[in-house]
């Protein structure tokens, strides 16, 4: 199984991994950046460490040892409700492809972090704002059950505004279908590891991203079920600029730990050894 | 402002009309009894218009409507309701009912989202906007039937989750995420109904199914016609225009074999014989425990899975169908 | 199997079941009643339904259809800490042995109610403050095992001032072996209720009261962990009365219901019933 | 006021004497060393007076001693630790401190009740006494070991549960009871160190184990020595003589079987020596844990059964014998 073109791609030139356009601002600290620099920096401003949002290529070529198996790739979006509104539901498909270089919002596939086999799924958000649709819903669904088959730890990068209306009930299943996935590969004495990256709301939030086992979240993350904007306006007040980020969630106790960009594979990495040693006893039949 | 309960409006001036012609008739010479034969004629007609043919967005307002039977009123044609209370930690949430009961001879667990009959009751029940705490209840009760081998009964009917801070606080997500994974592995039937709104992810925490029954002029939907509308064009009063898109209808979602039966309403909306509605849907209900309970907890659970594991629709149909087999 | 006698004693003459004194006052109301009177009357107030505290023995036969067999009343106290401070900790027992009737703070045993069999553990607290010392443990835990041996539904009446200081650690440690065989019993699919009296606190309280399926309570019972006085002493303030009492835990949602004694018997039978015809149909194989 | 601290003081003051002799012996004529040896046999005479025998209450004022080592100097000692958060409802709890770690070459969940070092942690730790938050944190990470299949080690340092009207609101009995009952079911083995206070329900609630091991001069108690005074004579000050009937010491608790191991402390207590105590304890966790990770769940399941089923003492002794034999 030969490595994606995209992988070793990013492995060679990270920086081209983005558009063209040569700097960027970051959104915390106003620094202009050279985007080469930010790439090479897993995206992460250098002043005040502002985690940008990552695209789910970028993240995977900084997680995976070597080779990655994408999986699920077949399975492409239609258009069940033939959704019209200023635009074809198809046109805003075709137009975040050409964006984001994916066929639709999740990467799924299987490979080695830290030299331990996993069950990979990470959401970008630039595709349709990272929204669950049934093709995100069927490829995460997929990965679990591969990864049941293959009794490997299973991890799912979240970064999505909810269900995608476009395909409205349709979407709103799938949190239906991957949780019943998320089930059975518990069930069965699998690991189950999220990690929360800016944003995770609605649909995905309130499903496959709070079933796991360990529940992590990038730096500054926004996370919740209601978006900000519905609750200030039920409660006719501005909320805490802290508030559902997921140094807030910490606090609240809604989440185990927040992890820098940099610090993510390494921390990984322990979490599937803790479990590799344990799991293997257990499969031995002993304590 | 429910559109519905405006319409009605017209049709109640005419019935108060025909009920003084006939009274007028009974002690008067001339008998007027062919002018009222035209007026209860163009009652009907007037109500066909009204009725006949709803738009989604107006039977989003029929599954509004404030006189609409709720949950309670459908618990309370059980034989036997025992509630029970609590999440166990923090709160009881009143937008949550549940508890034990008997629904013809057979034991189950009902839970349904509530909300008020009137302005004191909503506020409450918050609307029927269930909080974290309810949630947990939910998940709490469904394990109960499962541990008690009784089957379970929900009545879907909310605009959706709480969007409040303090519902946040409390993990909102969490504990809807909880409701869905314990709905999806709890060994024993399930039926869920929608008698009103179903709200997106707050409705649905009630109803992963095996069989999902839904009254003739409810709704179902992803989001509501106005979040929508806010979200796509940042407009909340195109969501009349949303609610066409979204195809939340029960006769939409039945095409999409999302909904496995549907239940017809009186001319006019459930509340207009609210008996009659209820005993057809506790009839329905029963009617598919009676299919689902002679199946093993196995069985059951493996139909289940497969039952969401099919639904979806995008170009590679064939694969799906052929993995779905397997 | 005979009836016990202070069974058959009570039906015939339930007034007799409590010392001799003609009347007492009601120290919810005020009223001064007339003990046959409130003793035919499930020792409830008539005039404002206050919840009296009600003896093991009274409470059993107010419950049980027919006959019932007890357990464990071989198994008598010993004075592991050979306690002695103002008064010998033997010479506490006798006296409670002489006052309450009782051998010890908890009657066991198996019987039918509204026609189901059940086992049935009633603590009571006119026996050291129903304080759970090693044998209120060990009988509770035979009634568990045998229990879980009949496969019959176990409810206990918890009434407890929380472990018994005289037995130290030992009585400590009788949290952790009710515990234990309360879960085997319900890893089993048994059925456990708990019913709350006043008062259920400590140790008992934070074990296998709030360990059931369904936990009822009696009106006004006083419920919690920690007693109010230690609480008012920390937070240096008084607590309103409703304070901990069933009807707070309800609204709290610790609790499922309240239930008035008059109709305890009636929905314990429903959930029995509820419970037979689920359980029954579980073990036929069918859902 | 710790006795402890107090006794130290006197000793405190010797040794600066004695520092005081031996630097003006260097530089001055006189050998004064006589004097100086002299001093010190004082010195270790008064040193075993006071904590060559202590009684129970001072004890428990060595488990209090404000340099005494805390959960989290026994946890910085350890190869590595994730700490996790989070009761995943309402809060983390910081009078909870817990995570995956690795002790020696061995995965382990490592939970441990945590109090302040100084005033201001303190406050934050409230004082190492838990709320239902951090219990049930604790039976969230304990279930965890259980999924990932790592031993459970935990490290009991309260006075006891949080006492306050919050946590009595958020249900502290069911939360408690919910560790009992996760920490009896858990398949992994569960070595419980009390390396300070053991505080009655609170402490019990990180120590269903397999292997309970105590510092000498830590204590385990039903109730606080205050607290029962407090009950049975309602005369707090009591509490030394509550402290002696109780039975509350490390020797006391062997003898009953509670505790499996006793580890002595350097002369003086744990913080005169902390980072030998905690080799100390760690390696007896290690041994510990060698012994049961060989054993089969179920097979450990049954023993750490049997364990808390036999504790109990009364008059048909026998009887109960033949009961748990069968
Ligand atoms: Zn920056
Ligand atoms: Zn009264």
């Amino acid at each position: 199984m030969p490595m994606p073109d995209w992988l070793r791609h990013r492995r060679n030139k990270p920086e081209e991994s983005e558009e063209a356009a040569l700097w960027t601002k970051c959104p915390s600290c106003g620094e202009v950046l050279y985007r080469r620099d930010v790439a090479a920096n897993m995206w992460v401003c250098s002043r005040c460490s502002h985690h940008f949002r990552m695209s789910a290529l970028d993240r995977i070529s900084t997680l995976i040892d070597g080779d990655f198996t994408e999986i699920g790739t077949e399975v492409l979006p239609g258009d069940p409700l033939q959704w019209v509104d200023k635009k074809a539901y198809t046109t805003k498909l075709a137009a975040d492809r050409e964006k984001s270089k994916l066929s639709e919002g999740v990467v799924c596939g299987f490979g080695q972090i830290g030299g331990y086999n996993v069950a990979l799924g990470v959401m970008d958000f630039h595709f349709r704002g990272g929204t669950m649709g049934t093709v995100v819903g069927e490829r995460i669904t997929m990965l679990l059950e591969e990864a049941t088959r293959r009794e490997v730890p299973c991890i799912i990068f979240t970064a999505s505004g909810g269900a995608r209306m476009e395909e409205g009930m349709l979407a709103l299943m799938q949190m239906a279908k991957t949780t019943a996935a998320v089930a059975r590969f518990i069930e069965q004495g699998n690991v189950y590891i999220t990690v929360l990256t800016d944003p995770t709301t609605g649909g995905v939030s309130a499903s496959s991203a709070f079933q796991s086992d360990v529940i992590l979240a990038e730096p500054k993350a926004m996370i919740g079920f209601a978006g900000r904007r519905v609750i200030e306006q039920t409660i006719r007040q501005k909320l805490p600029d802290q508030f559902q980020t997921a140094e807030f969630l910490l606090e609240k106790g809604h989440i185990d730990m927040v992890v820098d960009r940099h610090e993510m594979k390494a921390t990984l990495t322990r979490l599937l050894q803790y479990a590799a040693q344990g799991r293997s006893r257990v499969k031995a039949g002993s304590a | 402002m429910n559109l519905i309960v405006e319409r009605e409006k017209q049709l109640l001036e005419l019935e108060r009309r025909i009920e003084e012609l006939r009274e007028a008739n009974t002690h008067q010479p001339i008998d007027m009894s062919p002018e009222i034969r035209a007026f209860e004629q163009k009652y009907r007609e007037i109500q066909r218009e009204i009725f006949g043919s709803m738009t989604p967005w107006e039977k989003v307002h029929m599954a509004r409507h404030p006189n609409r039977p709720t949950s309670a009123d459908y618990i309370a044609q059980l034989q036997a309701f025992d509630e029970l209370h609590g999440d166990r930690t923090f709160r009881d949430d009143p937008a949550i009912v549940g508890g034990f009961a008997t629904l013809g001879e057979r034991a189950v667990m009902v839970i349904g989202e509530q909300r008020g009959r009137d302005t004191k009751e909503n506020v409450r029940r918050n609307f029927g906007m269930p909080s974290p705490e309810g949630y947990r209840k939910v998940a709490r009760l469904a394990h109960l039937a499962g541990r008690f081998g009784v089957p379970i009964v929900t009545f879907v009917d909310t605009k959706g989750a709480d969007p409040s801070a303090a519902s946040e606080e409390h993990a909102q997500s969490e504990a809807i995420a909880a409701c869905l994974y314990e709905f999806t592995i709890v060994p024993v039937p399930i039926v869920a109904t929608v008698i009103g709104e179903g709200g997106s992810g707050g409705a649905l925490a009630l109803s992963i199914a095996d069989r999902i029954v839904m009254l003739e002029h409810s709704y179902y939907s992803v989001a509501s016609p106005e979040g929508c509308a806010a979200i796509l064009w940042s407009d909340a009063s195109k969501a009349d225009e949303a609610a066409a898109h979204l195809k939340l209808t029960a006769q939409d979602l039945q095409q999409f074999g999302i909904v496995d039966e549907v239940i017809p309403e009186p001319l006019g909306g459930a509340h207009r014989d609210a008996a009659g509605t209820i005993a057809c849907v506790l009839n329905a209900i029963q009617t598919a425990l009676g299919q689902l309970v002679a199946m093993p907890p196995d069985r059951l659970r493996e139909a289940r899975y497969l039952k969401y594991r099919r639904i979806g629709a995008w170009e590679s149909e064939r694969r799906e169908a052929v993995r779905t087999g397997s």
